[in-house]
């Protein structure tokens, strides 16, 4: 693997930089949002993610969604209080950290399969894809139109497939019905970030398909640490940390490990899906 | 075979407590990348979900962290200790040594006798984490404590019980005193050190738990005193840990009187680094016409 | 003019103890480096010739020193001080502060009484130094003696008296209400911390003393905790001390709640750090809108 | 001036190095002794000194004489103890320390003076003359013919005075009375180490021939941690540290100083010369 799995250079000093909001925008009708930052990371890579710590609440891992900006949906305490600061309010960011999304060539065929806020990483490596000129065909699903993020970024680089799960918007469904549809021996890479059950059935069509070589799925698990050390974040039975070693993995690493199956909390207690 | 104060290392590098100790997956992953032996993360009576983030960051010459001892209690763990006991390859035998925590004896004893059950090698006492009010330190820097919890868990198990010291006390070697009077089989110096770092630009202490404690590269020389000092102190092995990256760092601990090394903060630049001690502690042995570790174990103090 | 503890300081950057202090010429010249105090080399009741060399040597991100507290008695070094406070330019008035130690109350005193005729600003109680048996640390970890020996001093003397605290103690806070409630004016944190070094190619400890304490950058998170712990502790001035060697290392310290800072082991990589810090913490003041330092003391507490 | 003060990178580990000893020789026929170590010093300059610790002993600074060796003679216990020391025994060395004699252009006339042991530092400024072909006269003094030490070094790269306090080898008196005989308005750099009461006498004779501004002195004082922090060697009234500020002082740098009156021992007490 060619990536280069931890960017920071040895005994480098690395707490969370200040970082000012300069623009707060909704990215779905329902309200899920990017803020800007004064202060870009540091060569991120598609599928980096950052630490964004809202001081006096929590700290929490947010992919890069553009250079200087992340895009989340509110489910807890800290993105609640992420979603209510302004312009001008200041919160603490360090990365870009994580190993990213292989790039792919500008002669490749790739294929982007997001599902709700899953399309956050996936988004700058669309933009990638576009300005390299790589031919990219998106399945990008949410529960209903107003869930949406991104649809542009993806549509401006090649075919978009949009599913949502009312049919609001494109073909009622889920992202897999399309998936199921496509012939994926046509594409080089596919890139893969939503929720876990989601990413299982991406995961299982796939493998059916004999495409599973070619996958990369970006997956979440609790993080405390980020940077590789605390151990709360590994996965069985590879026991890779999935904040170092990953976020992203290749769908082959992912073979007979808990990936669907099942995470763990803060504490490590096992979270079924 | 590397026997430490009853315990069977497959050599002297062993992972440290509350590193990538969370699961047993990820502790058989550190036994391929090298270690002897792991530590396993501090498990108590019950389930712990630990301090906010940030629960750490990469400082200039170390590292701060504040978990808060996360863990899922020791009803949930056995099964972890079992796995990396149970998954590793033939005839290859990393020792796994069980940390717990608790708030006094009764507790230590509850939760020992339960993991024992799932055949750790030994037991770690943890009664030096610098940030768990009520726990760790807070008992740990009380000698009669430490004497008495040592003691009722030595009473109730099998296997040795080592005990994992802090530094933030006047005299480390009265604490080591007193866990040897409660037949501690050795003890484990050092836990991180109290500190604190502040975001000058907002004005907020940076960790979750605003302070927290100090390890890598910084600590080292504070490691090799106490140590050093413990050595002097006790009869039991001491085992140290406390700023190790590299062979340099780790034979330097030796000398001073380590009988084993333990690395925690070091995975951060690389997992593999116990191997890598390993092989830079033989080197030096050949290249010094030693032929075993035990012959370098405290030759400092014969030096004077 | 900048009064901290009934001292009257050019800026708040001060010389710390036993760096650049054992003569009146060099202390001058730190004042010229732009200083606004300097505490003398602590001074005993006896003249002390100081461990053997090597006394200080240079670590990867910090120093660790055992220098033995040579001095020549305070009956010697009443001149220095002298020449000091009447060398300075007229109209610059960097503070004096004299450093003293003793073995306990009465040998204080006497130092104290002596050396207060050559009319330092303050003394500063060193209850804190690692390496000198029956000295410093070895008394200021027990708060009965720092209690006492602060009263003794203050009983006697009619200058502000400030105590040097160690960090080597399990709870600093205590022994910073030990010195209030002993009428100190401020607590100084933190002395060194400490530390061993070992050469491992010749096996020998790397300091004459064998051991040490550590200073510089490796120090800092330390003593910023210790001054946020005595800050909340107690309700006199706390002078902030470890590690630093660049304006956002005094302000994080400030912030910490500091009402000044010290500066030692920086000036080993240039002596104009007392300028420079001072540039900075104006240049932090302007740019973030506050018109003194005194309205960022202590700030991060308020941040919750 | 143009010297670099402090050879050291900010923040690098600087411990003592363990050096064997590959060699020793005496370097006078009395016994002063010169030790040759397996290890050079790093780019040394002439004028700079080290540390050498004799484990267990103490540890006291030494010119640097050589590349990878140094000259002394006993006086006490650490010296005495090095003196003892045999090929394959090891000491800790550290340095090149300190500000070192400003370097001769080959086209400049240069007058070096000597008194006894103190030709230590100077013998790599000789050579470096020597091979610069810079033209060198040496007054090179020492109490007897027995005590003389690197003769032929200065010998060979010009006109080389001897003078011995009994006469048995070159001229019977001081280094003073060559001295005095000189036309200094002939040289251009004037370097001069040795015993503090030689040197305060070379430098009232070079003051009173309006040469001191070419003067250069390389001065010695009690040293404790020899890098620049504990105060231990500072001379009154400049305060400068003869440790790094140092030893090496343009000969107006001490005019109006303690230099030729008084130093500190250990405990920084005043000791009359
Ligand atoms: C690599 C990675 C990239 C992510 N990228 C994005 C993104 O771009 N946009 C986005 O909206 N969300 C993203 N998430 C998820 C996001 O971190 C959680 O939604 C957020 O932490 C919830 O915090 P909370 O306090 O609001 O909710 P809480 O009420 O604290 O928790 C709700 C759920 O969020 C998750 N969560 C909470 N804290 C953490 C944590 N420290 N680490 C991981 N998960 C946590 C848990 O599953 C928890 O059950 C990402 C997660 C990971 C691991
Ligand atoms: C910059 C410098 C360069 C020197 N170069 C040489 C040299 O090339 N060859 C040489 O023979 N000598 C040199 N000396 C002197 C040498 O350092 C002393 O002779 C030596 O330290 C004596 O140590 P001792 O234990 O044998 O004697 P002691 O009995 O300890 O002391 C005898 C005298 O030596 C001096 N001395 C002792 N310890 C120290 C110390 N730590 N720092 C400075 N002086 C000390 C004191 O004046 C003391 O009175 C140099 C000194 C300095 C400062
Ligand atoms: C993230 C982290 C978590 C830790 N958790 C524990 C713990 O649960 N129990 C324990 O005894 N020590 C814990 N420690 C302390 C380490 O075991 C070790 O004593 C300390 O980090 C010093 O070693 P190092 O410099 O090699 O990291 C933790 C350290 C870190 C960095
Ligand atoms: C060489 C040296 C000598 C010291 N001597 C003394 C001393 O005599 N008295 C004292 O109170 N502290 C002494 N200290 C401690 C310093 O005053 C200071 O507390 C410590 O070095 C931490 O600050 P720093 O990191 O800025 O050096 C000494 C420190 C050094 C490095
Ligand atoms: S979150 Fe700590 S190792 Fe991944
Ligand atoms: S010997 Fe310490 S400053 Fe020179």
């Amino acid at each position: 693997m060619a990536c280069d799995c931890s960017k920071k250079e040895k005994g480098k000093k690395d707490i969370p930089k200040n970082a000012k909001i300069i623009k707060t925008e909704n990215a779905s009708i329902s309200g899920k949002k990017t803020i800007y930052f004064d202060i870009s990371f540091e060569n991120p890579m598609p599928g980096n993610f950052c630490m964004v710590w809202i001081r006096g609440i929590d700290e929490i891992p947010l992919g890069c969604s553009y250079e200087n900006g992340v895009t989340f949906q509110v489910v807890g305490d800290a993105t609640a209080a992420l979603d209510k600061l302004k312009t001008g309010d200041t919160v603490g960011i360090r990365g870009p950290y994580g190993r990213p999304f292989t790039l792919p060539d500008s002669n490749e065929n790739i294929l982007i399969v997001a599902g709700g806020i899953g399309a956050a990483p996936l988004g700058p490596l669309a933009d990638f894809a576009f300005e390299n000129e790589t031919h990219v065909t998106t399945v990008l699903g949410a529960r209903t139109e107003n869930d949406l993020i991104f649809e542009d970024r993806f549509d401006r680089c090649g075919k978009l497939y949009i599913t949502t799960d009312d049919g609001t918007k494109g073909e009622k469904g889920f992202v897999t019905d399309v998936l199921k549809r496509l012939n994926l021996a046509e594409y080089d890479r596919i890139y893969v970030c939503g929720p876990e059950i989601m990413m299982k059935n991406v995961f299982a069509i796939c493998d059916a398909k004999g495409a599973i070589d070619k996958t990369e799925f970006s997956i979440e698990r609790y993080f405390k640490c980020g940077v590789g050390v605390c151990g709360a974040c590994c996965i069985d039975e590879s026991g890779l940390r999935v904040c170092k070693d990953g976020p992203v993995f290749p769908g082959n690493m992912l073979k007979s490990t808990e990936f669907g199956k099942y995470g763990r909390d803060a504490s490590g207690k096992k979270i079924t899906f | 075979m590397y026997s430490v104060a009853g315990v069977e290392l497959k050599n002297p590098t062993v992972l440290a407590a509350g590193v990538l100790g969370t699961t047993g997956a990820s502790m058989l992953r550190v036994i391929e990348n090298g270690a002897g032996g792991v530590v396993t993360k501090s498990v108590g009576p019950s389930p712990v979900f630990g301090h906010a983030n940030p629960s750490m960051v990469a400082l200039e010459c170390g590292y701060i962290n504040a978990m808060g001892l996360p863990n899922p209690s020791y009803l949930e763990f056995g099964a972890e200790i079992k796995k990396v006991k149970n998954g590793q390859k033939i005839g290859e035998n990393s020792a796994v040594i069980s940390s717990i925590f608790g708030g006094n004896a009764k507790e230590f004893v509850t939760v020992a006798k339960h993991l024992e059950k799932f055949k750790p090698d030994a037991f770690e006492l943890n009664l030096s984490c610098p940030h768990a009010e009520g726990y760790g330190a807070a008992i740990g820097s009380n000698p009669c404590q430490v004497e008495e919890i040592t003691k009722a868990v030595k009473d109730e198990v099998n296997i040795p019980v080592w005990v994992k010291l802090t530094p933030n006390v006047s005299d480390i070697g009265k604490i080591g005193k007193a866990a040897e009077s409660g037949g501690a089989d050795a003890v484990v110096a050092i836990n991180t050190i109290k500190g604190m770092v502040i975001d000058i630009k907002s004005g907020w202490p940076v960790l979750g738990n605003r302070s927290g404690g100090l390890s890598g590269p910084m600590i080292k020389p504070i490691a090799v005193k106490c140590v050093y000092d413990l050595f002097e102190t006790v009869s039991i092995p001491v085992i140290g840990v406390g700023g190790i990256s590299n062979a340099e760092d780790a034979i330097e601990m030796i000398l001073a009187g380590a009988a084993a090394v333990q690395i925690g903060s070091a995975v951060y630049d690389e997992i593999s680094v116990f191997e890598k001690v390993n092989r830079g502690i033989e080197d030096y042995l050949n290249e010094n016409g030693y032929s075993s570790v035990e012959e370098i174990i405290g030759l400092s103090h014969k030096l004077k």
